[in-house]
């Protein structure tokens, strides 16, 4: 994956391990982690993810819920 | 071979334990088997082994799970009331094929029943008392110095081949006194313990210790690798003592105590033109069915002399198949068999 | 021997207190005395001196054990009626105390009673047991029963046994041990306990009393 | 950039077989955070219950042990005692640890018995299919109080914190949740010190941590987790019971 110094932050998920229940859109202060509806993950679901990247502040709130450990930060 | 004392067979159970290299013992105390626990309760510490008394019957067969699980050599003890509140433990260690020893000094049941002698409890031990296709090598001692040896063999067989073992003695010979000796070194059985949990210390891939297999497939399987291991039991580690048996008019099978009192009624028998024989099983389970094959053209009748309402006759009767007819003698509730009663028995078979 | 009120016995659980205290009681009562024996065994649950009441009672003494010695239930209820004996000093009373530090609380309970009484104290030994089987062992296993008891020994019994494979050398074993446990702790040895056929074969300690025994407890595959 | 937040070496590659939402995964995270952070998933035995969490020795990379149902205590006891150094912790439902298993839990922690136990209290039987729990909420409805939980029938709701912190031997306890960021913050900083209280070797430590269950509470995950806030912690105070000042 391309690095761009620019970004503060970013989240990757694991899209085949999300499992659909949406804990991590909820706790998103930026409000920028949706289910994915251009998506569908091994298991049929429209996956969690972030589209606007560049918002995002790394602040693990989606990975610290995530039952699944779908989502890794980098910061 | 060290000097003789004398002993009583609770103690030997358990100084018998500790000299097999057992550090663990967890346990509950009922009569008539709580001088294992009263001694090993005085003699851990200075092993630098644990004793718990646990909160029940049921922790202290778990508990045994735990350390057998960590590699331990584990044993626990009790009487058949408390026997049977182990055996929810004792169905999940067969099926993990943990090694580790069961005792059971044998009251009189059902029930809370009593504190006297009895061996009803051979259904519950050969048979399975808990829940799913199992065995246990069950080892019957009929003096103290056997219930010495067999207790180290006990600890042997069950690190051999990942099973456990019970011990079944009445509650005399628990509570008699008798002259023992011991080795002076026993030969213990080193077994290949890598399955166990200790801890990966990131050398290795996690172990695991479970009874659950939810594909019915694999617990098939894991079913067939359980049955293939019994019949390898059997086929190596069935244990009997055969007596006067050539030429016998009648064959007795005893086993414990009970073939004490049929080795006297040989004897008296013999005065009055009569030759008993005695099949004594050492190891109830695996039964020793060969050697009632073995003598089953031979005498008049079969007669099977227990401390209960008859069930290891079950057995003799599936061994002997038909040949011969065999009949049963017992007693219950504490009440031991006398030779006068078993003479009189033997004389109107034969009559 | 037999010159006490109260006599008492305690020891190693397996040490033979039992075979002693019911051939002492027989053997009191033999020479004319109005004799009790009082099983506070609340230890052992067989092979007891309830096994042998029959010929206790058949010697003419009296016989007292726990509410349920010999049944089904183990509850080591202790009988009321001991509270008589210490009334009425008619008897020669015979304590048969259950093993170790343990056994002896039973006995403790009675002791203000027995200690303004006439009484002795015999520890019985068999040196073939464990946990008595050196001098340092044998010490600190009457400390603990002193405690239990909360009555001093005054007296050691030699009882060195193997029941049916007991010989004369184990009596002369014993005797060298508890020589040592003797000077150590200032308690003479009070009688040596035998089976006749055993101990009359026994030459050494000619200078101390000899109980000679014979067999009251039976196994029950020796039984008819 | 560098990674700050990434699944811990203590758990296992292996997809978890838990509902899509449901917190079990968050604890077991925690726990395998825990590990790594101490350094002792080499010396890690844990000790699977009966429940929802059945298989959870799939999960973890340590060794791993399942237990009868309740007994987990027990056999947690047996196997601290064969190996003192280790770390050893038990993972309990409320069904396995406050139902069939009070008796193993209460003298596990009466004897200050070395081991850690992450207790899961969501008020109700998840495997057997939401029967009613000992922690089940008054009034709450479930399969086997389909017209809610009724103290004068049922008893009244389980307090596991509160019984135990009276027991001398259990040296740490505390009652945490998984409803929210800060919550879930909180339980692994407890789950650390559990875990830290017994490598000090002073005595038992359980954490007892509110979960939710949005397949047999009929609630979606999100709202499951706001059922925890209003209903569960009213009944179930968060909180440190005790052990809270022990310098570990």
């Amino acid at each position: 994956m391309r690095c761009d110094i620019a970004k503060m932050a970013r989240v990757t998920f694991d899209e085949d391990r999300c499992k659909g229940c949406r804990l991590c859109v909820s706790v998103c202060p930026k409000k920028i982690v949706m289910m994915d509806e251009d998506k569908l993950n091994l298991k049929g679901f429209h996956p969690a993810n972030v589209k606007e990247m560049d918002k995002c502040i790394g602040c693990a709130f989606c990975a610290t819920i995530c039952p699944d450990c779908v989502i890794t930060v980098e910061k | 071979m060290g000097e003789k004392i004398l002993m009583k067979g609770n103690e030997v159970i358990a100084e018998a334990a500790l000299r097999a290299g057992c550090r663990h013992y967890f346990g509950y105390p009922i009569t008539p088997q709580t001088e294992i626990a009263h001694y090993f309760a005085k003699k851990m510490p200075q092993y630098g082994g644990t004793f718990i008394q646990a909160e029940s019957e049921v922790a202290a067969m778990n508990m045994v799970y735990g350390a057998a699980s960590a590699g331990a050599r584990v044993m626990t003890s009790s009487s058949s009331p408390g026997i049977s509140l182990k055996q929810e433990a004792i169905s999940y260690a067969a099926c993990a094929e943990l090694p580790a020893v069961i005792v059971n000094i044998m009251r009189a049941g059902p029930g809370l029943g009593g504190i006297l002698a009895a061996q009803s409890d051979y259904f519950q031990a050969t048979k399975g008392g808990g829940h799913g296709d199992y065995r246990m090598v069950v080892l019957a001692p009929s003096s103290v110095q056997e219930l010495y040896e067999l207790v180290v063999d006990a600890f042997n067989i069950a690190d051999k081949y990942r099973t456990l073992c019970m011990i079944v003695g009445d509650g005399m010979l628990g509570q008699m006194m008798e002259a023992v000796e011991f080795r002076d070194k026993e030969d213990i059985y080193q077994a290949d313990k890598s399955w166990a949990v200790t801890g990966t210390g990131m050398e290795r891939d996690h172990n695991i210790i479970t009874s659950i297999y939810i594909d019915p497939e694999v617990l098939e399987k894991h079913n067939l690798k359980l049955q293939e291991k019994y019949r390898k039991i059997a086929e190596n580690e069935t244990r009997v003592e055969v007596f006067n048996c050539e030429g016998a008019d009648i064959i007795v099978a005893a086993y414990g105590t009970v073939a004490r009192i049929i080795k006297n009624v040989i004897k008296t028998a013999e005065k009055e033109g009569i030759k008993v024989g005695l099949i004594r099983p050492i190891t109830l389970w695996p039964f020793p069915t060969a050697e009632f094959e073995k003598y089953a053209d031979v005498p008049q009748a079969f007669l099977s002399v227990e401390m209960s309402a008859g069930q290891m006759v079950e057995d003799v009767r599936l061994a002997v198949n038909g040949k011969r007819p065999v009949y049963f003698h017992g007693r219950m509730g504490g009440m031991i068999p006398t030779q006068k009663e078993i003479l009189e028995k033997i004389r109107e078979i034969l009559k | 021997m037999f010159n006490k009120r109260i006599t008492i016995f305690t020891g190693h659980f397996g040490s033979g207190k039992t075979e002693v205290a019911v051939n002492y009681a027989l053997q009191a009562a033999e020479t004319g005395k109005k004799t009790a024996i009082v099983d506070l065994d609340i230890v052992n649950p067989f092979f007891r001196t309830a096994d042998v009441r029959n010929r206790l009672e058949a010697g003419g003494i009296k016989v007292i054990t726990p509410v349920y010695a010999n049944t089904n239930v183990d509850v080591p209820s202790l009988p009321a009626e001991i509270n008589s004996l210490f009334e009425d000093k008619s008897y020669s009373v015979i304590l048969d105390v259950g093993g170790d530090d343990l056994g002896a609380r039973a006995v403790s309970r009675y002791r203000d009673q027995i200690a303004c009484d006439d009484y002795i104290h015999y520890f019985v030994v068999n040196t073939r047991r464990p946990m008595t089987r050196t001098p340092d062992e044998i010490i600190r296993m009457i400390l603990e029963i002193q405690d239990g008891a909360g009555l001093k020994v005054d007296m050691l019994v030699n009882n060195a046994n193997m029941l049916g494979e007991s010989t004369p050398e184990l009596l002369a074993e014993a005797s060298e041990i508890l020589a040592v446990v003797s000077s150590r702790l200032s308690i003479p040895v009070g009688f040596i306990s035998g089976m006749e056929e055993v101990l009359s074969a026994y030459e050494g300690d000619r200078g101390i009393e000899r109980l000679y025994m014979k067999k009251n407890i039976t196994l029950p595959w020796e039984q008819m | 950039m560098a990674i700050v937040f990434q699944r811990p070496h203590a758990l296992r590659e292996t997809q978890m077989h838990y509902c899509p939402g449901c917190t079990h995964g968050i604890v077991h995270r925690l726990i395998a955070e825990v590990i790594d952070e101490l350094g002792v998933e080499g010396r890690t035995i844990g000790v699977s219950p009966v429940g929802c969490a059945y298989n959870n020795y799939l999960y973890f990379n340590c060794d791993m042990v399942q237990a009868a149902h309740g007994r987990a205590p027990a056999v947690a006891t047996g196997i601290k005692r064969v190996h003192p150094d280790n770390v050893v912790f038990t993972y309990q439902g409320d069904g396995d640890l406050a139902a069939i298993g009070t008796a193993e839990i209460i003298h596990a922690a009466n004897r200050g018995e070395k081991i850690t136990t992450i207790f899961i209290n969501n008020a109700i039987y998840g495997m057997t299919s939401g029967q009613m729990a000992p922690t089940t909420l008054v009034g709450q409805v479930t399969t086997t109080s389909p017209f809610g939980r009724k103290p004068e029938l049922h008893g009244y709701p389980l307090n596991v914190c509160e019984m135990l912190s009276t027991l001398k031997g259990a040296v740490y306890v505390e009652r945490v949740s998984m409803h929210d960021i800060k919550n879930i913050k909180n339980a692994k900083n407890a789950i650390k010190k559990a875990f830290k209280v017994q490598m000090a070797g002073l005595g038992f430590s359980i954490v007892e941590v509110l979960s939710s269950c949005p397949t047999n509470w009929g609630i979606d995950p999100v709202n499951a987790l706001k059922w925890i806030e209003e209903k569960m912690i009213p009944q179930y105070p968060l909180g440190n019971f005790k052990g809270k000042d022990l310098e570990v």
